[in-house]
């Protein structure tokens, strides 16, 4: 065990599965010698040799295009794609082929491949460094999609990802790579003392489809994932209602069973994302709860989420998903 | 309010009107004209052969703007790039032509029945698929558009089993889940076929990369047309090629048409095979009707993929002498019989040829080998239909709608899959 | 007043805005000389000349760039983009760029741009040339996202777009092109004698942001859009349930007046699309309405959809949302 | 299961272990390292100036492969592409330059203390927008990426608007919406700055296509950086501006990096701009810290694009001395001082030292110009600050988060924003 911060965290796991399996690669931009823009994988170049973790040109389209050729051929690939917002020239590559060349070839082919990518907002990046871009990776069959929020959970559904045959996106809270965020911008901890911030420093899994129970209670069930865990825990808190807290981890498939039998026990739910609410992964979540658990909810879903707007620079406050929001929808859900 | 008048309003930024607009190429010749082609310059022993390991890009600059060619139109083949195949290796490729082009025939045939919901033809680029795998190892990797299903005959697929496929019957091996001519056969290292053009091109250069990195003998050859040489996979392709020198052989089918786009929207250079140089990477541009040729340049490039020299990039000029798919009707946009007028001729009739000349062949000998194998093409197709064709079924069961969606199938597919079983899915 | 199909519809509608503004450009792959492989454009180009009408290189990449800077150059710009599933290597063309232009030039700049493409099942098209990727495109704000049903929408529908000011995706059911399709592959109607099939030949709209009432009724409210409209009608009179229909039309700003006021007189809703369901556009509608309508609800929202997987190719009448189903589903809302 | 165990076990394919393994190109210095760059072989003079209306793609081969150049290491102008500009004109571009300098440093300066969230220079490169947007008319477009800011010097933007929008304050004209140096300037023609790399480069085809559709004397330049470069959207330019000759200027900034990536994993070819004859365009590469040579190009260019003939595409060498943005440190993988050793030197300097050989100039008057800006540039700072910083606010209001998504704000943005308003967002 070691204390770790989210970056480290990634870096171990990386360093286990480069170690453990030679099939392995990791590539990207500037991510080879540099060690990536946010230092995921520093020192693992030099490591490994440039032959198992190297820098690739600028251009996402061909790293997921390559990925894939590595894949059909045999390798776990993991491609770094350096910001969320630029996964979309490789758009095509992962919706109409990653994902479906399993299926389309009578399984004959398939594709462990693993995209990982720094994502969310709350570092002053604007409109694109500060997306969350994981639903619109949801409705398409054949990807599963995960998104961690702490270091232990970013080690271990990285490295779940790497050894699923399946291709998997795995999407980091870039705000929390050094601390969690409790949604105080002028409150910047670290991960130390963190309990999730224990992490192993060899290999483990956090299995892919499980959600995690971050906080236990009994009046609401509040759904989350990425960085929005920390700040719905500090709503909970804030709100003095007691709350589960479910940090989703995996996206698709998503852990129905746990989220069904919280709210058969609280009747209520609160989804919490910082991605836009239209068509947020949110909508899918409280479309499908509503459908299995009718008789059970004593108030609408509320879903608290960013706005239907392009993330902004300067009033990224007034943007993301505040405590006050949050902990105020609790409330509601309560008085219904 | 036009966005521009604002703009023209504002600052008196505005230009002055003049004349012209925007300039948009098109088709030199449409249905009415008569068709025409430029005759070539080039002969067979024009172009040198290089140095595969060592050959740089610029030593191949007049061969991306020149044209590889082996065989004359008398039938005699000449210059540096002979191969000199044995005549059993020239008549097992031109058996595989013509069995393509009767396989396209029966298939066209059953679409019109509709025993297949659709179907592509390779007439006029056999050589394409077949000569070019022919050039290669068994080990090495073939990804192709669907108009190279013919590199499967080279690498012995059953043709029942192709025609299943086509047909969508019970024993297709993709389980009915893509169109027809969307071939997959991994014992035979030939990639899946997917409709997106262009896609294979960039991927490609993974499974090439795969290979080099696993320190095995073995390439990888593709193609894309010269309708998808504008999507940005091959600008991936190309550029990632010149940057980590993979053993890839990456070949443009010129075959002038992208359904009704006539290559000249396609680009603005007149030969596709120069893009090449511009990253750095020897290039050639090949008679796709010259089985010799294409062959010969096939196993240059693989052999300098093997030597660590990295890609080559191939335009392989031919010309789409039938419909673009049993959906298109060429005779609303290109004159009718253009093909007839291509200077690249047939290429099973120049192998024909050759062999004649050669005097390792004869017309009787063609007319028995199409009779042979349109036997054996009617034989495969009677047994295909067995296990159901698209107007009929039986079908692959529905059931593969949520088979190998993942490996393993998911909570939510699985709800799915009982739901559809309610309502008669099998 | 003439009969048209929906092809002639959209012909018409084309004819109509390059005749009356001289910013309106037409151009696709195969869209000029030859009319497109639908015959959507079909003697445009013979009739206005080749530089308002023409043939692009294959690249929906490139098409959507040209037409940003058309746009944003004071033109009006229509791109075709052959079957929605080509429409991903665009995908951050539309996304990142020509949805966010306006915003992020603080207004200086924007896009009057439409994207029209043949979407949907049906056709025996397979993975690649089937799919309904319109939720894929809800997620993200700046754009607005019509789907037609019928020549009369599909002319009107086009036209509001192409004067729209804001970037507008057409999504057009390929599979009612030539007739209504009412889930029976074997019975092929044209739309002869339909009245949705009776256009004006001259300009009219219909609005953006406005659903249609296909059918009145009183149990249960029956939402859909694009070739399930057809399909969910038959449905209805199959089930025997008196139901409102309504043709959604606008998926992005939809009209959420028109279906509140519905569910709250009928009591229970059946969402009905082709696409997959998770993360479809059902999933928002779902989630808003129950937020919305939670007290009117009296049985959970059911969503009738394509399943989870690639679109098939040969089983597509298993795949796709077939009349028993929705019958099913609007029996079973009115059971609970 | 590993995939590959179990290819290799099937059908005996899989070929021979043998050495080797994936080539991975890298920086040829690294940090320790001694800069060193190979000196250039062409001297001002050596290329000639074609005709701008008919050049041919091929009338460019040499002026891709070498370099277009007017003023050597001595301060003396010379050859076919001398602009002749006058002492004035040559001063103007020298104010613009130490403006953008000195600019650069102050916002630097404010970055450090929080007032911008972040900030990238155009250090080593300003003669690349200044000299380029110098050569054109005030009515064509210019498509810029983060380190052209400075062509809005040319256009007279007033630097306090400049700086408002650098720390995001109630005078941004963007009103908060996107990061630091992302400038839209409409008055100027100069189109909004966007992060994901490339995509202007496409788009500037569409600018270009409008300007020549409506028939008005203009033309669009765009600028994408060597890294970007691999974008797909650099193909798009390219080959659209092939098949379409708009009036555009596509110019690659080859600034050596990208971020820590070296231009060698950019492409495998050593001159980026030997692309654009792939695409059949006119290439030139153009030292791009000599401010006459970059002038004359592109006044070539824009006749060029006027007459009607389409695009040039153009490599601007240069060096980017600086780090990549206030994020990036690059003695973290490049040798410290490498931009000493940079052969094209600094494009200040360099026209400097042309001014006062040619008797315009003198290094007092350089340093009375440098004391003058930097006054002009701490007026415009501390009016900027006065509506506000990052650090201190005001900050536009939030409410500019739910205007200009759309012409008019629909429904559901509505109920978001009275929602927003209901927990402060004012
Ligand atoms: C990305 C994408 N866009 C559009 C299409 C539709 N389409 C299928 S084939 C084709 C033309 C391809 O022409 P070319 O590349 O020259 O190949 P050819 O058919 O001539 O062999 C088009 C536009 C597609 N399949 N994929
Ligand atoms: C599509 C996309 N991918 C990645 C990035 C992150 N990024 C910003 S600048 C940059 C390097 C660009 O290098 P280059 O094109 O050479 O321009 P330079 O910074 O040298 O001017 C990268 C990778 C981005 N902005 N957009
Ligand atoms: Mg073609
Ligand atoms: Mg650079």
């Amino acid at each position: 065990m070691a204390e770790m911060n989210m970056v480290e965290a990634v870096n171990s796991a990386l360093d286990n599965m480069l170690e453990k399996d030679e099939d392995v690669l990791f590539f990207g931009e500037d991510a080879g010698y540099f060690g990536g823009v946010f230092r995921t994988s520093d020192g693992l170049q030099e490591k490994f040799g440039r032959h198992r973790v190297f820098d690739t040109p600028l251009s996402e389209g061909g790293i997921a295009a390559i990925a894939f050729g590595m894949g059909i051929n045999g390798l776990r690939p993991i491609a770094e794609i350096q910001f969320a917002d630029y996964i979309f020239p490789a758009y095509d590559q992962i919706v109409n082929e990653i994902a479906k060349v399993r299926h389309r070839s009578g399984g004959e082919y398939w594709c462990p491949l693993t995209i990982r990518t720094p994502a969310g907002g709350g570092i002053r990046g604007g409109h694109h460094h500060s997306q969350s871009p994981e639903s619109q990776f949801t409705h398409t069959a054949g990807l599963k999609i995960v998104y961690s929020s702490t270091p232990y959970n970013a080690k271990g559904l990285l490295i779940s990802a790497i050894e699923c045959n399946d291709p998997v996106i795995v999407f980091e809270p870039k705000r929390c790579y050094r601390g969690p965020f409790y949604g105080d911008p002028h409150n910047v901890p670290t991960w130390k003392s963190h309990p999730e911030a224990e992490v192993p420093e060899s290999h483990y899994r956090v299995p892919i489809g499980e959600a995690r129970m971050a906080m236990e209670g009994k009046s609401c069930t509040v759904i989350s994932w990425g960085a929005m865990v920390h700040v719905s825990e500090q709503a909970i808190k804030d709100s003095g209602i007691s709350c589960d807290l479910i940090d989703l981890q995996t996206l698709i498939p998503w852990d129905r069973d746990a989220i069904v039998k919280s709210i058969e026990k609280t009747g209520r739910c609160v989804i919490v994302h910082e991605a836009p609410k239209t068509s947020g992964f949110g909508a899918e979540m409280a479309a499908s709860i509503q459908e299995r658990c009718f008789y059970h909810l004593e108030a609408p879903i509320e879903r608290v989420t960013g706005w239907d707007a392009p993330f902004p620079h300067t009033t990224e406050w007034d943007y993301m998903p505040s405590p006050a929001r949050i902990a105020d929808a609790i409330k509601k859900t309560m008085e219904e | 309010m036009k966005q521009y008048e604002r703009v023209m309003g504002e600052g008196n930024m505005a230009g002055k009107k003049k004349t012209g607009t925007l300039q948009i190429p098109t088709a030199p010749l449409r249905p009415g004209d008569k068709p025409h082609f430029d005759s070539w310059e080039f002969e067979p022993g024009d172009l040198s052969r290089p140095d595969p390991a060592n050959c740089t890009a610029s030593q191949t600059n007049e061969h991306a703007f020149g044209l590889v060619r082996v065989l004359d139109f008398g039938g005699n083949a000449s210059g540096d790039w002979n191969p000199e195949l044995s005549a059993n290796e020239l008549r097992e490729g031109l058996e595989h032509m013509v069995r393509m082009r009767v396989f396209d025939e029966r298939m066209m045939k059953m679409q019109r029945t509709g025993k297949l919901s659709f179907y592509m033809r390779s007439f006029g680029e056999e050589a394409v698929a077949i000569a070019q795998t022919m050039a290669l190892e068994n080990q090495d990797w073939v990804f192709p558009t669907y108009r190279q299903p013919g590199a499967q005959f080279v690498r012995g697929r059953d043709m029942v089993s192709m025609i299943c496929h086509c047909i969508g019957n019970e024993e297709d091996n993709i389980k009915g889940r893509q169109m027809p001519v969307h071939y997959t056969y991994k014992e035979g290292r030939f990639i899946s076929v997917s409709s997106p053009v262009g896609t294979q091109f960039s991927q490609s250069i993974g499974v090439a990369m795969a290979s080099q990195y696993k320190g095995l003998d073995e390439c990888c050859i593709t193609w894309i047309g010269d309708g998808s040489s504008a999507t940005g996979d091959y600008h991936y392709a190309l550029n990632f090629a010149s940057v980590f020198k993979p053993p890839v052989i990456l070949n443009i089918v010129n075959n002038q048409w992208a359904i009704s786009t006539h290559s000249s929207v396609a680009s603005g250079n007149p030969t596709f095979a120069a893009r090449g140089l511009a990253y750095n990477i020897p290039s050639f541009r090949v008679d796709g009707n010259d089985f010799l040729a294409l062959y010969s340049v096939t196993k240059w490039a693989r052999e300098r993929a093997l030597s660590g020299s990295g890609a080559t990039h191939i335009e392989v000029l031919t010309y789409r002498a039938g419909a673009h798919s049993s959906s298109d009707d060429p005779s609303r946009y290109r004159p009718k019989d253009e093909q007839d007028a291509w200077p690249g001729g047939d290429p099973i009739e120049r192998l024909v040829q050759h062999l004649i000349r050669i005097e390792e062949w004869s017309e009787d000998r063609q007319k028995e080998l199409e009779e042979r194998v349109d036997g054996e093409v009617m034989a495969a197709y009677k047994e295909a239909i067995k296990y159901g064709d698209l107007a009929n079924g039986p079908y692959p069961s529905a059931d593969a709608i949520f088979t190998e969606v993942y490996e393993e199938v998911p909570w939510h597919l699985k709800e799915q899959w009982d739901e559809m079983k309610r309502f008669g899915g099998d």
